[in-house]
């Protein structure tokens, strides 16, 4: 504790000489997120290694330099209101990246209609705090969101009902157990009234599940008592409690679904390996995903500069990182952030396409205002663009499907275009 | 203990408020932001000390009933557009009956178990908000985006001084009559006040209403401060932990108490913010707030007040 | 149906675990230990740290999680209910404090991000149409041997005579001759080991997280509640009351509503039966 | 001679336990009525069960002729009837003035947050009972044993009882306070004041009371004055053991 405590008040200290030396303009971004998570220590380390090089090639807007500031929400939904108005109101920050969950952001939201301080979230991917970009455009203008809303996500999973739940492993028939949370509810709605008309697979039954769940044993017997062909899981909250007791009950019935704590390098570590054979959606990039040379590059400083977990970003660090980028590429257009308007339209059109052997592989753009995605038939105004149909050439689509195996790889399953390894059931399902 | 109400009093008073109304001229405005949600604890903690500290029936669901005040006025006004002026007082009166709930359990049973069943209420009310009705109550996600009262630092600095001022008077004058004696002793020794040939259950009845009350007002004012509401932002150990240690740090049965511990508490927290980011704060804020709870139970009040006997007691 | 009565009884052999040693401070101490869930917390890490990052045997790993739980016990002890003289309520007060440091100790060494444990014992049996984790079947094991070893501990040796007159009577207890306050520090001892043993199945049954104190917490609570200021057996009736009420509501009703109904059954039991199904009876 | 308190075949039973068996007995109007019985003989409860801290299982107890078994501790009281206990537990953290001063409240929220305290009231009864002035703004943590028992009776009498239940007034007292809280007594006594006494001090309750009424084991055993119930075979074989 005391060498915590210690370091803490070195860096402090340090910091507060820092910032007393170069009392010349500087561009002050603030980080909103947990210090103690994965998902915040991806965004936050993410846009440390963007500011890192941005300063180092000389700084920003005629050679500001950027400073980080840091504010702690522990994931609770007040401090995250806190955090803002700390930022906003003490540190007096240009701008703002955030790494905070669903709840924490739509806690500190009025206050960036407040504030109209530029905002970029790089985790939640609540789709309504989409449709409140397109129901009061003005008051949420300095938002934006660099990941794919979930709505998108959901969507992209149909097609993977069809293409290969459906089609290569033959099942007909789900039964769907998903957590009694509004995410819970909004994927198991998408999932009933889309990927069963669409792929053909019957919903033979949908169980709730309280997150504070002990014990799954009786659920999953439930789940077999169905008859059906395989298990669909909608987990955010404790989701490794689920998938390790499906593993350690060796639940003869496949099971794929969303599970979020799968989303990390480090569920393998953290499951103590009780994971293989959980499949599950992701937003990209992925773990096990194939990155294009510049965002390996910046994977490869992040491991250069970090040796405490989590080991390789998260995606929302890869979206700190180039969105942090493109934020301070709309200031210079824009001539800073205080003009929030004339910021947030050069930000709508910052695009990045990052290429792969040649062809567009992620593209860190936005959606307009106008523009209806084919699919979905709506907007996604300040949402990160997608591409829900195959082949992916306006952008990468909305997610992945990876796989956990039962040694410990992990790799992209769908779709095709991007996958490294073919979908599989466990050694325990027949 | 009843001593009356002087102008000496008064005048403590109108020093004190007049002094806070002063302070947007001399703090920044990231210190205002603080001194809301100072103010807005403020409230919860008097609230938890008139039902809690004075009868000694210690309430451990107290976000019980300031949930049930946020989410009633945040509902009304967010989703059938009640007026706020409407929502407001309809709230205030849900949570007070609400606040009779809580009191059946506090007939039969009290100390710990009464402790238990108030938990209790808390942990249903945050499995019921997300079960029942999430169309209403926003489930897990809550509600983004409720109207808000006031725009900017300063306005909502005064508005929340405004209520904590009114309500910690109100409070305070109620407390400085037999009432307040008689509500004491009520946690001191129940059944020498019913033998006394007071009607106790009346009294503990009206403390839940006011309790509830005050809690309802605080609750609903928070929310359309806050301009949104999350069950794990309310119903939540979390929040509970802060009421409760904010009331008795600075000294249950006390009005000033809970104020001045609500105060320490929300500063002590943002101070250490720039030095310590992360959970190393709840570490060492958790740790000064039981250090501080072992040396003196009876909170900074006690303190304080030992502190002046010793003092004066030196100098006579 | 066996399937219910199956997973019901090893439920119900876990929630026990989970409760004895909070049943045992609350018939002795008089007081509740809302820190209690911290020590599940402390032993479950502290098997985990020595299983699975030190890569040490698992039989290690349980002694390091006992000793913890003692220690963590006995400090409680010495620290916060001694000097604050048992008062129940400011010693209900003073260890949800301690819970919530604990809570954030754990973030600062541990992180915050879940963490699974292997099963202590591995392999699957399929029985009666249920599916039995050796790991599960161990803890129930586990949980009815230290349960019964608990009883005749408390019937048959002296220090444990001595636990269950202090439970009883403390003044009678101090007039014949025993030492009230050594008795009260060897049960919170004994409390804070039998919290660790249950930590560490708990966790091997769900998963390790700061905030995981939460819900044994109020597993205990609602088993000291519903089964009144608690014997052994009382507990180990009333846990399964909890654990079959729970598989049933799932299997049977809605998964969902598995907390309310826990809930629903605390509240009414205190409201109706203020003293617990069980009354006062000794330990 | 009127009738002021009756009890007409009271029972309780705790569990199994059948602390009060069929009481029945009757006080007069400013007479002085002595409880006696060995330990354990249900003389506190019957106490507890006129009060209402106890509900009777059956039975009638009356108050001026008003049935008293429904209604709650409080209503009684303002019907006239008050007790003492044998461990006198005051306010802890409130002046001795303000404990006496909890007695003299009215039973309505408005009046109690509208009436100004009765400290004069308060003092008068203080001085009554024997307290000094200097003793009413200390706390009764440091009161003597003597002074506890004058607090105690204060906090009764503010009250305004017609009968006093006294349960073991003597205990822990020294020869001069048990002198002095006699004397206390008998003043009142002259005012009109009715008792019923608990005490294990036969001597000194000898003197205190008219009438005595022995039980044992919850049952009514026998009654008369403090020399006949003592002569009594069943008395002394209950009490004395022989």
């Amino acid at each position: 504790m005391t060498r915590i405590l210690t370091k803490g008040l070195c860096s402090a200290a340090m910091a507060g000489l820092l910032s007393a030396g170069a009392a010349t303009a500087e561009v002050k971004v603030g980080f909103i997120g947990s210090l103690s998570s994965d998902t915040g220590r991806s965004t936050l380390r993410g846009a440390q290694i963007a500011i890192d090089e941005l300063n180092a090639n000389g700084g920003v807007m005629g050679g500001q330099q950027i400073t980080l500031i840091e504010a702690d929400t522990g994931e609770d939904v007040t401090e995250g209101i806190k955090a803002y108005e700390y930022l906003a109101e003490t540190a007096e920050v240009d701008f703002i990246i955030s790494g905070s969950i669903d709840d924490v952001s739509l806690g500190w939201l009025p206050r960036m209609q407040e504030y109209q301080i530029p905002t970029l979230d790089t985790w939640t991917s609540y789709i309504g705090i989409i449709d409140m970009v397109v129901e009061d455009p003005e008051g949420m203008a300095p938002y934006f969101m660099n990941i794919a809303s979930d709505e998108a996500l959901a969507t992209l999973y149909i097609n993977f009902g069809a293409d290969v739940l459906k089609a290569k492993m033959g099942w007909d028939s789900v039964v769907i157990l998903a957590e009694d949370t509004a995410f819970g509810q909004a994927i198991t709605g998408l999932v009933t009234e889309a990927l069963a008309p669409v792929a053909g697979i019957e919903v033979k039954d949908t169980i709730i599940y309280d997150i504070g769940t002990v014990d799954f044993a009786p659920i999953f017997s439930k789940a077999q008592a169905t008859g059906a062909d395989f298990i669909y899981q909608v987990s955010s909250v404790n989701s490794q409690v689920i998938s390790s007791q499906y593993v350690k009950l060796q639940v003869p019935m496949a099971m794929t679904g969303v599970n979020v704590s799968a989303l990390g390098m480090e569920y393998w570590e953290d499951t103590g390996g009780a994971g293989g054979g959980i499949s599950t959606l992701s937003p990209i990039p992925s773990v096990g995903f194939k990155l294009d040379p510049a965002s390996q590059a910046f994977v490869d400083t992040y491991q250069a500069k970090y040796d405490t977990r989590p080991v390789i970003p998260h995606f929302n660090g890869f979206n700190a990182y180039h969105g942090l980028k493109q934020a301070m590429a709309a200031a210079d257009e824009a001539g800073g952030f205080k003009d929030a308007m004339a910021w947030s339209k050069a930000m709508e059109k910052q695009d990045l396409i990052l290429e792969m052997d040649g062809k567009m592989w992620l593209r860190y753009g936005f959606w307009g205002a106008d523009e209806v995605e084919e699919v979905t038939q709506r907007t996604y105004p300040h949402n990160a663009r997608f591409d829900l149909t195959s082949p992916y050439e306006d952008a990468q689509p909305s997610m992945v499907v990876i796989q956990w195996t039962e040694d410990g790889d992990v790799g992209v399953v769908y779709p095709p275009e991007y996958a490294t390894m073919e979908f599989s059931v466990p050694s325990w399902v027949k | 203990m009843s001593t009356q109400i002087t102008w000496k009093h008064l005048a403590l008073w109108a020093l004190f408020l007049g002094g806070m109304a002063l302070l947007p001229m001399l703090v920044g405005k990231g210190t205002l932001r603080t001194i809301i949600f100072a103010n807005y604890l403020a409230i919860f903690a008097m609230s938890w000390d008139v039902l809690s500290g004075r009868t000694g029936y210690i309430s451990f669901g107290h976000p019980f009933l300031i949930g049930i005040g946020a989410y009633t006025t945040a509902i009304l006004s967010y989703r059938f557009d009640v007026p706020v002026g409407i929502s407001i007082p309809v709230a205030v009166i849900v949570t007070m009956a609400a606040g009779t709930l809580f009191f059946l359990p506090a007939l039969r049973i009290k100390g710990t178990y009464f402790a238990l069943v108030t938990l209790a209420f808390m942990e249903l009310m945050y499995q019921l908000v997300q079960v029942i009705r999430p169309d209403l109550t926003g489930g897990t996600r809550g509600i983004s985006g409720v109207q808000t009262l006031t725009r900017g630092a300063v306005n909502g600095y005064y508005l929340s001084l405004a209520l904590m001022g009114v309500i910690a008077i109100s409070l305070w004058a109620m407390m400085k009559t037999r009432l307040g004696t008689a509500l004491s002793a009520i946690g001191m020794n129940e059944e020498a006040v019913e033998g006394s040939g007071l009607n106790t259950t009346k009294l503990k009845l009206f403390a839940f209403m006011v309790g509830a009350g005050v809690a309802g007002i605080g609750g609903a004012f928070y929310v359309h401060y806050l301009g949104s509401i999350a069950p794990r932002a309310l119903f939540d150990i979390n929040f509970l932990f802060t009421i409760i240690v904010a009331a008795l740090i600075g000294g249950a049965s006390t009005i000033i108490g809970p104020m001045a511990g609500a105060f320490f508490l929300t500063f002590l927290l943002e101070y250490l913010r720039p030095f310590l980011p992360g959970a190393e704060r709840y570490f060492i804020y958790g740790s000064i707030a039981l250090i501080l709870y072992m040396y003196e139970p009876k909170g900074l009040y006690e303190i304080l007040r030992k502190a002046r006997e010793r003092l004066t007691g030196a100098n006579a | 149906m066996s399937q219910i009565l199956i997973q019901g009884l090893l439920l119900s052999g876990l929630y026990a675990l989970i409760a004895i040693g909070f049943t045992l401070i609350f018939s002795v101490g008089r007081v509740l230990n809302l820190a209690y869930g911290a020590y599940l917390m402390l032993g479950g890490y502290a098997y985990f740290w020595v299983v699975q990052t030190m890569h040490m045997p698992k039989l290690l790993g349980i002694l390091v999680a006992i000793g913890v739980g003692v220690l963590a016990g006995l400090l409680k002890h010495r620290l916060i209910v001694k000097p604050l003289k048992s008062d129940p309520v400011a010693v209900e007060i003073a260890t949800l404090i301690l819970a919530v440091v604990i809570q954030a100790g754990v973030v600062l060494v541990f992180n915050d991000s879940a963490k699974i444990m292997h099963p202590i014992v591995n392999g699957v049996w399929r029985v009666g149409g249920a599916t039995v984790t050796y790991n599960i079947l161990t803890a129930t094991i586990a949980s009815w041997v230290i349960l019964i070893g608990l009883y005749y501990f408390v019937r048959k040796t002296h220090v444990g005579r001595a636990i269950s007159a202090v439970s009883m009577d403390v003044k009678g207890a101090a007039i014949s001759g025993i030492n009230p306050d050594r008795i009260n520090m060897i049960t919170w001892g004994l409390s804070g080991a039998l919290g660790a043993i249950a930590g560490v199945f708990f966790a091997s049954y769900t998963q390790l997280s700061p905030s995981m104190w939460v819900a044994p917490l109020i597993i205990a609570v609602a088993v000291v509640i519903v089964g009144g200021i608690g014997s052994i057996i009382g507990t180990l009736i009333v846990a399964h009351i909890i654990g079959f009420m729970e598989i049933i509501s799932t299997t049977l009703v809605a998964a969902e509503l598995r907390g309310v109904f826990t809930m629903l059954l605390i509240i009414v039991v205190l409201v109706m039966m203020p003293k617990g199904l069980f009354g006062r009876g000794e330990l | 001679m009127t009738v002021i308190l009756e009890l007409e075949h009271v029972v309780k039973r705790f569990g199994g336990l059948v602390a009060t068996n069929d009481m029945s007995f009757e006080v007069a109007k400013g007479e002085s009525v002595g409880l006696i019985g060995p330990n354990g003989a249900g003389k506190t409860t019957i106490f507890s069960l006129i009060m209402g801290e106890h509900k009777a299982d059956s039975g009638s107890i009356r108050l001026h002729g008003e049935e008293l078994t429904k209604l709650a501790t409080h209503k009684r009281i303002r019907r006239g009837v008050a007790r003492t206990y044998q461990v006198p537990r005051p306010f802890a953290d409130m002046d001795v003035l303000a404990n006496i001063e909890v007695g003299l409240m009215p039973d309505s929220i408005m009046a109690m947050i509208f009436t100004a305290p009765a400290d004069e009231e308060a003092r008068a009864i203080a001085r009554s009972v024997g307290l000094n002035d200097a003793d009413l703004h200390r706390d009764p943590a440091e009161l003597s044993m003597g002074d506890l028992r004058k607090l105690e009776l204060a906090r009764t009498l503010a009250t305004k009882p017609e009968v006093m239940l006294l349960d073991e007034v003597f205990a822990g007292l020294t020869a001069g306070e048990i002198e002095q809280i006699s004397g206390l007594l008998n003043e009142k006594r002259q005012e009109g004041m009715t008792y019923v006494i608990v005490s294990h001090d036969l001597r000194s309750l000898e003197p205190l009371i008219d009438r005595a009424i022995a039980m044992t084991q919850g049952t009514f055993v026998c009654q008369g004055d403090y020399a006949t119930v003592m002569s009594d075979e069943a008395v002394r074989m209950a009490y004395l053991g022989h």
